[in-house]
Formats: structure tokens, C-alpha cells, sequence
């Protein structure tokens, strides 16, 4: 049996792979479908400081192999979190990772703070990159000082594993991932959602509410390999890779550019039972290559 | 019959063409199925139609725990419904159900359905349900020609029928909230389920509203996952954004922001 | 009869649809195919100053809902295309833009000055964004400065209708479109290819012989549509619109966000015929919506 | 008749399923067929297949002027190939063709085809044209394993056919390049047409200039188009990068750069 564990800053995954932030919930939904404990971790929906309603409706269009969505951080704050979400969650046999959100860097600050204080939290995945809030993500996602200072704020007060999301929407993709390693992060995710648009030409009208929202689905896997690869080349921290992973083979192609756990998204919605699906086809692969661990394929493409 | 949702690959029995745009499938369960209540609705997973990338939600139309058999009452809007009523008998789809919460048994035997379009479809349950539980409704439905009008005698089995056509081709001509039997100083319903273009449940609740009816409808919405963590279908209500497939499809109309 | 016809910078285009360089050839690879005479115009595939042999192969991947290519701007440079190309291609009924490609800002220039003495071609489009050619287009495409440097340069030698082609891989793409109207340009050409990656998870190899390569296709619609839009909001310049454009119906998407032409790329390889299809497709719809020219549509989003 | 390329829809006369593997489709062209080349290949538009976006290329394995149809030979690789596996007769199946140039008439009678895997392909149409030339070439067709041995009786029309397998269940045991034939002090041909897997053609081609004797190959690679177009296809040659869907896909060994 081959080894799928791997280790990012000290945090053992059982396996590589985990679910992506705003398209699993809190993972309590999903326990009609899959045994959560057969997951390397679920990274949940993210919080913020206080409750936000999030976008208006409609907040979703489907595109050529994928989708749009301008949910918006729709959340009930971190006080719910901790009081009604964590102890619900607590007990899951997988790593609880909380992606955590905000407008300004003191949000930030107070919700990793929080957090912090959750035992059975080992980890949290710093949104930097939504671009769906307007005093918000954006801005500190693609700017690489702000993405800095963002890391470096939250670093004094979080003392956990801390991984920084990063957004696709930039000219320079390992500025932004050395801008976060600066400021003490301890590993990257990439990508979030690329920005989009679509237009119901019947209507002449937006989709979306927001007219633009983030684009999620197979149709940015190029892209969010390419990045993954890029980044894994610039920097010496962990990559967390994920955009448009629908099944084992995406997920090895994503370990193969560099990363050492991938996440699944958007595939959640079309079958609710594919991550652990993926992991186990993962093991396949090993097997069927002969590959004693899936920690060899990190970074492993060969371009020679 | 524990309610659990369940991810299943069900054969298609017969596909039943009503008419140019409707269609059923009727689908057979693997395994047998779990207790599904009227209002509920699956999420299909469309195969061979490259621009079908997500499920796409229909309520379940009619339930036989016997035969392990429900079946989906589809109107042709796009490739994906497209794509669905070319199945054939003995072809596969793959369906995430049951989903949603339901309609709620009325304390009341003074019951009107109404729907129109594909807004039907669930309503066909419900009378069977409300007839398990001695209610007999009245059922208004609403087409668009003569053509269209389908499964009278299906309806007529649990309660009085009524109907109408947008042309006028069979029953009354007219939108439903137009027809005779809402339009008394008083209407004869203490409660009205209701199912059919925004529009049409809109013009409806205002009429229970000023007849103080009491009144539930099945919203629709772009739904992403169907199972309440895309958050992609929210509606705002009295508890702010909900989930259409979670907390809904059916609302109590005093909970929207209708008014 | 709706009047298809558009105007960019005083030229004329029959109708707004054209074809995308580097996907039509010189267009006599057409002439089998379709009536050249039926499309406002054609972009044709990259000149520049010597002649490049392109990149090695495998230059192509299969993509969800798109590919992607690493030509690398293949061609006999512009000499080659005076002599050679344009005495066989002149005569077309359309407007022949010859797509201007360097690695640095004396190549553009030469090629630009070369070109404008060709009677027949009222116009060209500065590819600032190929993301393929290591000393080439990537670094003006995304940095203003360069981008207004080259654009200007161009600018005092070329004299007819300048179009500037903007790479998507940029933070900001009003930035840039800015920028190239700062240095002269007539209108902007938007988007390129965006940068991805493909990998054989069997082989554990890249695609492409050059690793990375540039993404078309569907898959690229949203993003380019939302680009188009935001740059339709922010200079005063036509668009040229572009980005997975397989039908009527998305030509009429990026007319509605801003575009006042658009180009068909990679759809002309799976249906050679689909430009002319497109122009007559986008007059049934003017029909069925009682519009009486195409020109009322461009940027005519409701998004009150 | 005309060389011009052509954008078509053809009808699905059969589907022949040669083994697990391969599959024939014939195929009826709406209007006259126009002038097809042996080398000559089409582009196929394969629906329903939602991975499936680009055309994928096919050699013309035969055609009938005279009942205006055409053969495909296709080998089951991925998604694309699967799905047109599933075409019956009366399906409709979209091809631009002819694509690419042709192999050239030879100055000798003493023809050697070489064909292998999907390689095979063109070699029925090519032996078919020899023959109208009053060429009967030797045909050299390897195959893995004898379950795979197909069309022999199609071929041996043309010319005498040898076969080998990689697992010796048929004709010789090995690769085709190890035959007999061809392991001679002097092999007895003075032009040999191949086609099939890169290595294949590399080491006939290894062995013809062994022997000086003149050889072309028809080049796979990953297309685009197929008309010309994108420049996706190229191989370097001796007047630099040229696209295999035009220049190609035969080309004589002399101008490729495998020494
Ligand atoms: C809870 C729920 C229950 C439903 N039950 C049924 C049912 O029982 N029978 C039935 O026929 N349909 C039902 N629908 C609607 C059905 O899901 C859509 O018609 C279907 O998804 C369209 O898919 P398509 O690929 O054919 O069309 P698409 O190509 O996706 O769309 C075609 C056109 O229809 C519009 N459209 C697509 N989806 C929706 C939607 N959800 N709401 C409004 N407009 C939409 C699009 O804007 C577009 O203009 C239900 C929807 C929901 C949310
Ligand atoms: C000029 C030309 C003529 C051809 N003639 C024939 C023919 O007559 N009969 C036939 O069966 N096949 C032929 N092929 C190959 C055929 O086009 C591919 O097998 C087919 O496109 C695979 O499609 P798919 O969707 O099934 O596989 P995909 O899912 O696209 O690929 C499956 C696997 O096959 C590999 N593959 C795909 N395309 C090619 C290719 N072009 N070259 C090498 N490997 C590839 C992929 O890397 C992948 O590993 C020809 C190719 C060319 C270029
Ligand atoms: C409906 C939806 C909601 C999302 N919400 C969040 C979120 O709250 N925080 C976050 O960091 N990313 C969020 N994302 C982005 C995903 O986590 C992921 O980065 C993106 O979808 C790309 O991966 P995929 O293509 O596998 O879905 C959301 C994506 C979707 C589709
Ligand atoms: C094979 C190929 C070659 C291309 N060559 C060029 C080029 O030479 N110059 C250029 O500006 N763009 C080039 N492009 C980009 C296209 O013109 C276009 O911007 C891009 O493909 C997006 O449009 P589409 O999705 O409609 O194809 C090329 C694209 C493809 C697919
Ligand atoms: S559709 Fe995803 S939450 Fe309702
Ligand atoms: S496949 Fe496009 S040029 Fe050959």
C-alpha cells in the first residue's frame, strides 16, 4: 500500500486531498454522501468579522466548463462560527481548516485571533484573493505589499499552521507568493476564482447581480497549473493547489506542478462524492506506477 | 424511511412524450427508495451535452414505493433538458435526491394548488399526498394551449381539476390568478400551494394576501449544488439570505420579500 | 435589412465580425471554405521583422472547453510577407489587418513602417501580449509604460488605423488599455491568449514543448468579456472583442459589453465556416429584436 | 474531379467492429464525393463527447466512387475515439476532408507498405490506388496480437500480405521492422510507404537508408485545424517547420530530421 500522506509545515494529511473553501460547506452537509475521515482535511466557507448577507441574487452562471459565482461571503461572523459551527464540526476525523476573510486588515486580525483559541483548528487558509467584495480581498490579493502586511499582521497573533489563497487575478503570480512568504506564511493556496462575466444576450442583461463574479470550474485548470508551477519553481514553501480538479488524473497533474495537497471545488457540486473517489484513485496511481509514496510526485514533472 | 440524501444511477423505465415541450421519465431506483416528501426535487446529472457542465434541479413529479419507481415531469428549455428527453428506456441518469424541505400538510380540507408551466410538476405529488391525508384539493393548472394540457385524469384522481390556456384553446383563457374561481369577493381556500414562473406565484400571493389566505410557494433559482453549500441559491427572507434548496424550495409567503 | 455595418477609427467593416490572427492564416486558406467578401475583416497571423521558426512541437493541447498553443510566432518576417504574401492576398473584399509582432521596439517599428506602405492594408494590430516569445511581447503587454513606449513609437511612423492587441495576464487591464490610448492608439484589441499549462499525468510530462503556452477557446469567454466590459467603461477608444467566440449569440455578449467588432479565433478550426454563419446569425437576431443597426448594441448592457 | 476541401456532413452507412479495439465506419457523403488522395485524411467532429473539443484527424481508409462512400479506420485511444465508436447507421458525422497531401506515384514495381497499430489506415486506400497503376505492392502489417489481425482478405487483394505480432499469436512474432522480409542482405523493394507509431516509422526508416531504398512516412501529430491555419502540427524538415496537415502528412524520409 503506498504512502499518501503528506506534511505541510508540521500538519500531517492521511492523504493530499482536501475540499475547497465556499464549495463544501462546513462539511456537515456532506455527511449524507462520504465518510469525512477518509480526507486529508475540508477547508470550510469563510468567516469574517460580522455577519454579511453576501451578493444579491441571481449569484450563479454556468460557462463552457465551468461556472460563475459572486456569492460574496455570505456568513454569519466568527462569533457564530465559534459558538454555533465549531463545536458541531470539532470532532470530524480530518483537519478542519478555516478559511478566514475580511475587508481590512484588523478583520483579518480579529478572526484569525479567534480562531487561534479553536483547539481542534490546526490551520487557516487567509482569503486574500475574493474578489467578489468591494472593500475587500481584492486590493490586498494583488498588491504585493498589502499581501505582506496582510501575512505579517495575522502571523503575530496566529500561531497555527498559516496558509495564504492567493488570487490568479494578477500580471505576476510569484510576486504575490513571495509577498506572502515574506510575511510569514507558511504555505500558499492557488488559485481562487479568475474574474469573469456572462451576459444573457436575450435579455441584454448581466447574469450575475454583481455583473462580474469568479469563474471557478475545468475551464481555468491551464491556468491554475501553470501558476502552481510557476510559484512552486519561485518559492520554498508548501503549495496547496487546486481550479477545476474533476478527478484523480487533475489532481496528480496539480502534485506533478508542485503542489503537496490539492483541494477540490466546484467538482463538489456535480458529484458530492468525488473527493474521496479522487483519493482513492490517487492510490491507484501509485499503484499502478509502482510509486511507493505519493510525497515523490511533489513538484516531480519532468522537463528535462 | 430515513429522509437521506443519496447520489444513485437510476434506469430510465419509459420516457413519455406529452407534448412538444414536456416529457416524463419515469425512473427505476437501484436500491430501494429512501422516504421523499412533495416538494422535494433531484439534482440530474446531464450527460453528452458539452454545454451542460452542472446538474440541473426538477422537482419529483410522482413517487411509487412499491414499483421503487418516481418519476420527473421536464419541459425543454435548453441543451441540458434537451439532452434528457432523448434518454430512452433503459439508459442511465444519475441523480442527487431527495432535496429541499416540502410542503406542509395543511390543517385545513379547503386546499387549492396552483400551477403553471413546469411549475406542475410537483403538484401531482402533493395531491397524492393530500389525499392520503383526506384532503381532496382543488388543482388550477395553467398551459399554454390546448395542446400543452396533459395528465388531467392523473390530477383528477385526487381532487377537481381546473385549467387554463394563455389562448384560450381549452379550460379558461387566461394567466390562473385570472381564472373565475379566484376572482369571488371571497375564495373558497384557507390554503394555496403554488408552483409556476415568479410572476405567476407573485400575482397568487397577492391574491392570498388580500384574501388572507394562507399561502406556500416552491421558488426557483440557479442552483449550483442543490445540497445548501454553494450558497449560490439564496432568497432574501425574514432570516435574511436562505437557501433555496436547503431551507426551501417552498416558503411560506410571509417569509419572502414580496411585498 | 439591419445595417450591420461599424466604424473603427473611420474604417469601414461591412459587418463587425472578423477573424483572429494566428487562427486564419494569411485567409486563403479560407477561400475553399467560405466568401472572404462576407466578413468585415481579417486579422492576419503575426509579422515580424526576420523570420522565426516558431517554437518546437508538441505546440498544441486539448484544454476543457479550449487548447493551448505555443506557435511562438511563426513566420518568414515582414519582407516575406510583402513580397510573398500580400500580392496574393490583396484583392480579398475585406479589410486585410496584418497583426505586427516584435521582440523589441526597433522590430515593431520596422515592421509597422514596412507595413504601411501596403495600399491594401488599411490597418494593423500591435500583438503587445503573445506570451510565447521569451524576449518578446509578454513585457510590454504588461507593463504601462512599455506598453505607451511602444505604442507610441509605432504611432509616429504608422499612419493608418493602429490597433493594439492587450495580453489578459494582467492585474489590471484598464491599466493597459490606457496606457496604448496614451501612446496613440486607435483602438484596442482584446484578449489574447491567457497563460496556462497542460500536463500527461501518464508521462508525467508537460504537453508542450515549451511548458506553457497561451489558452482559447470557450473556456477563456468569461474572463474576456468581463475584460472587454471593464475596458469599455474606462477609455474612450473602440473595441475589438474577442475570446471563445463560437457563435452569434457570444458575438452579441461582447457587442453588448463594449465591443464594436469582434474576431473569431479558435472556432474557425472546428468549423471553417463559422465566421460567415456569425455574420448572418448576428442580422437574424437585429431582425428578431426589431434593432436597426448592430452599432445601437455596443456597449449596451442593461445594468440599471 | 476537383482536389477542393469540403465541410460536410455524412451519414453512418455501418459500423463495423473489427475487435475491442478498432472499428470501420462507412460513411455516405451528401453530394458527389470529391477527388481523394491515398495519404489523405479528414478531420471528424465528434458530439456528445463534453472532453472532446478540438476535430480529431483520420486517415481515408478506402473509398467507393461509385456508391460515393468512404472508410474510417479508427482505434479506440480516449474519449473522442470512444464516442464515435458508439455511431450507428443512419447517425450523422460531420468531416472536413480531403486534408493533407498524398504518397506519390512510384517509378518501381517493387512496393513495400508497412503499416502498424492505426498506422494501417491509409494502406488499403494506397494499395487499392498501386494497384489501379498496375503496382502490387508487398503489404507489412503488424498488429499486437491476433485477436487484432483484421481485413487480411482486403488486403491480399491488392498484393501479398505479411503479418506480424508483437505476441507471435499471428505471422511472425515481433515487430514489424524484425520480419524476415526485411532482414536480407539486399530487401527486394525500392520504395516502401509507412505509417504508424513515431518508432516504427524511425527504425523502417533506419533500415531504408540502410538499404538506399526510397521511403516516405506518414506523420502523425497533435493538430488544431488540419487545414493549414494554426501552424500547430509543424515538423522540422529540411526547408524548417512544416505543418503536417499540409505539407504532410507524407513526407520522404530524406526531408524529415530523423538522422
Ligand atoms: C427546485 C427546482 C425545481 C425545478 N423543477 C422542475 C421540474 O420539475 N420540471 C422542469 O421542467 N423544470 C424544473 N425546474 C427548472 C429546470 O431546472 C430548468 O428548466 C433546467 O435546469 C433548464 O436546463 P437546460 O439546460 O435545458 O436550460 P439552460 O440552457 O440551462 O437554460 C435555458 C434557459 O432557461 C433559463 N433557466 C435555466 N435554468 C433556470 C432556472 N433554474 N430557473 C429559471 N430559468 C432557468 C435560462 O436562463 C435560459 O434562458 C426546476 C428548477 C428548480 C430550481
Ligand atoms: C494525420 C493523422 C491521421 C490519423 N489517422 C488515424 C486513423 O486513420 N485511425 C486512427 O485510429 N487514428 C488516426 N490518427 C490518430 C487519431 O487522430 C487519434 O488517435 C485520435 O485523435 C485520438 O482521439 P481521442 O479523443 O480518442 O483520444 P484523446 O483523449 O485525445 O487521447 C488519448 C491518448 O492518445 C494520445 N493521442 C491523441 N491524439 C494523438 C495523436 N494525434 N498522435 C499521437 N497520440 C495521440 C493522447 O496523448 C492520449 O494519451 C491520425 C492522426 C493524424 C494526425
Ligand atoms: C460557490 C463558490 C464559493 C466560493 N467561496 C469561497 C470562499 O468563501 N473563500 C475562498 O477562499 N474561496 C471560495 N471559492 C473559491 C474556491 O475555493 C476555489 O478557489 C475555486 O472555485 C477554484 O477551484 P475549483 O475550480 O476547483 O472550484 C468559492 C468558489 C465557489 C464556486
Ligand atoms: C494557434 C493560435 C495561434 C495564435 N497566434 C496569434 C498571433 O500570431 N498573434 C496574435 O495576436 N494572437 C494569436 N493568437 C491569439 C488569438 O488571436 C486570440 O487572441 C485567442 O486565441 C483568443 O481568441 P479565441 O478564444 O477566439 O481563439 C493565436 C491563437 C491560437 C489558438
Ligand atoms: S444550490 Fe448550492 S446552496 Fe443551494
Ligand atoms: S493542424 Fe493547424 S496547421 Fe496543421
Amino acid at each position: 500500500m503506498p504512502d499518501l500522506s503528506v506534511n505541510i509545515a508540521g500538519l500531517h494529511f492521511k492523504n493530499p486531498v482536501t475540499t475547497a473553501s465556499g464549495t463544501f460547506g462546513y462539511g456537515d452537509e456532506f455527511l449524507e454522501f462520504i465518510d469525512l475521515g477518509r480526507l486529508g482535511g475540508i477547508f470550510v466557507k469563510a468567516v469574517t468579522g460580522k455577519n454579511r448577507d453576501g451578493n444579491a441574487y441571481p449569484r450563479m452562471a454556468e460557462t463552457p466548463a465551468g461556472m460563475l459565482n459572486s456569492v460574496g461571503l455570505q456568513n454569519k461572523g466568527v462569533d457564530h462560527f465559534c459558538r454555533e459551527i465549531y463545536p458541531r464540526i470539532q470532532d470530524f476525523k480530518t483537519n478542519i481548516i478555516v478559511n478566514v476573510s475580511g475587508s481590512t486588515v484588523e478583520e483579518y486580525v480579529e478572526v484569525a485571533e479567534r480562531i487561534n483559541e479553536l483547539e481542534k483548528v490546526p490551520g487557516i487558509e487567509l482569503n486574500i484573493s475574493c474578489p467578489n467584495v468591494k472593500l475587500g480581498g481584492m486590493a490586498f490579493g494583488t498588491v504585493p505589499a498589502m499581501a505582506t502586511e496582510v501575512t505579517a499582521e495575522v502571523r503575530k497573533v496566529y500561531k497555527k499552521v498559516l496558509m495564504v489563497k492567493l488570487s490568479p487575478n494578477v500580471t505576476s503570480i510569484t510576486d504575490l507568493a513571495k509577498a506572502v512568504v515574506d510575511g510569514g506564511a507558511d504555505a500558499v493556496t492557488l488559485i481562487n476564482t479568475l474574474l469573469g462575466m456572462a451576459i444573457d444576450a436575450e435579455r441584454r442583461r448581466p447574469v450575475l447581480s454583481t455583473i462580474t463574479g469568479g469563474l471557478s470550474g475545468p475551464a481555468i485548470k491551464p491556468v491554475a497549473l501553470r501558476m502552481v508551477w510557476q510559484v512552486h519553481k519561485a518559492v520554498n514553501v508548501p503549495i496547496v493547489g487546486l481550479g477545476g480538479i474533476m478527478n484523480a488524473t487533475d489532481a496528480i497533474e496539480f502534485i506533478l506542478a508542485g503542489a503537496t495537497a490539492i483541494q477540490v471545488g466546484t467538482a463538489n457540486f456535480i458529484d458530492p462524492e468525488v473527493s474521496v473517489k479522487i483519493a482513492d484513485d490517487i492510490e491507484a496511481y501509485l499503484v499502478r506506477h509502482r510509486i511507493g509514496a505519493v510525497s515523490e510526485l511533489i513538484g516531480a514533472l519532468r522537463t528535462e | 424511511m430515513e429522509l437521506k440524501k443519496v447520489v444513485r444511477d437510476l434506469k430510465v423505465v419509459q420516457t413519455i412524450h406529452l407534448n412538444r415541450r414536456h416529457f416524463i421519465l419515469e425512473l427505476l431506483a437501484p436500491d430501494k427508495l429512501p422516504l421523499i416528501l412533495p416538494g422535494q426535487f433531484s439534482q440530474a446529472l446531464v450527460t453528452g451535452s458539452p454545454s451542460t457542465f452542472l446538474r440541473r434541479p426538477f422537482s419529483i413529479h410522482s413517487v411509487d414505493y412499491g414499483r421503487n419507481t418516481l418519476r420527473l415531469l421536464v419541459q425543454i428549455k435548453g441543451e441540458g433538458t434537451r439532452h434528457l428527453s432523448l434518454l430512452k428506456a433503459g439508459d442511465t441518469l444519475n441523480l442527487i435526491y431527495p432535496l429541499g424541505n416540502s410542503f406542509s400538510l395543511p390543517a385545513t380540507k379547503d386546499v387549492l394548488l396552483v400551477g403553471g408551466g413546469c411549475g406542475v410538476a410537483p403538484l401531482l405529488f402533493l395531491a397524492q399526498f393530500l389525499n392520503q391525508n383526506n384532503i381532496h384539493p382543488t388543482i388550477l393548472l395553467g398551459f399554454r394551449t390546448s395542446e400543452e394540457v396533459s395528465e388531467i385524469e392523473e390530477y383528477s384522481k385526487y381532487g377537481k381539476v381546473l385549467v387554463t390556456t394563455d389562448d384560450g384553446t381549452a379550460g379558461e383563457k387566461g394567466l390562473v390568478v385570472d381564472h373565475p374561481v379566484l376572482q369571488r369577493e371571497s375564495i373558497p381556500f384557507k390554503k394555496i400551494f403554488c408552483c409556476g414562473p415568479d410572476a405567476m406565484m407573485k400575482a397568487i400571493a397577492r391574491m392570498a394576501w388580500m384574501h388572507k389566505t394562507d399561502c406556500e410557494v416552491s421558488l426557483e433559482n440557479t442552483m449550483a449544488c442543490g445540497f445548501g453549500v454553494c450558497l449560490c441559491c439564496v432568497t432574501p427572507t425574514d432570516k435574511g439570505n436562505e437557501r433555496v434548496c436547503m431551507e426551501g424550495p417552498v416558503f411560506n409567503i410571509n417569509r419572502l420579500k414580496w411585498r
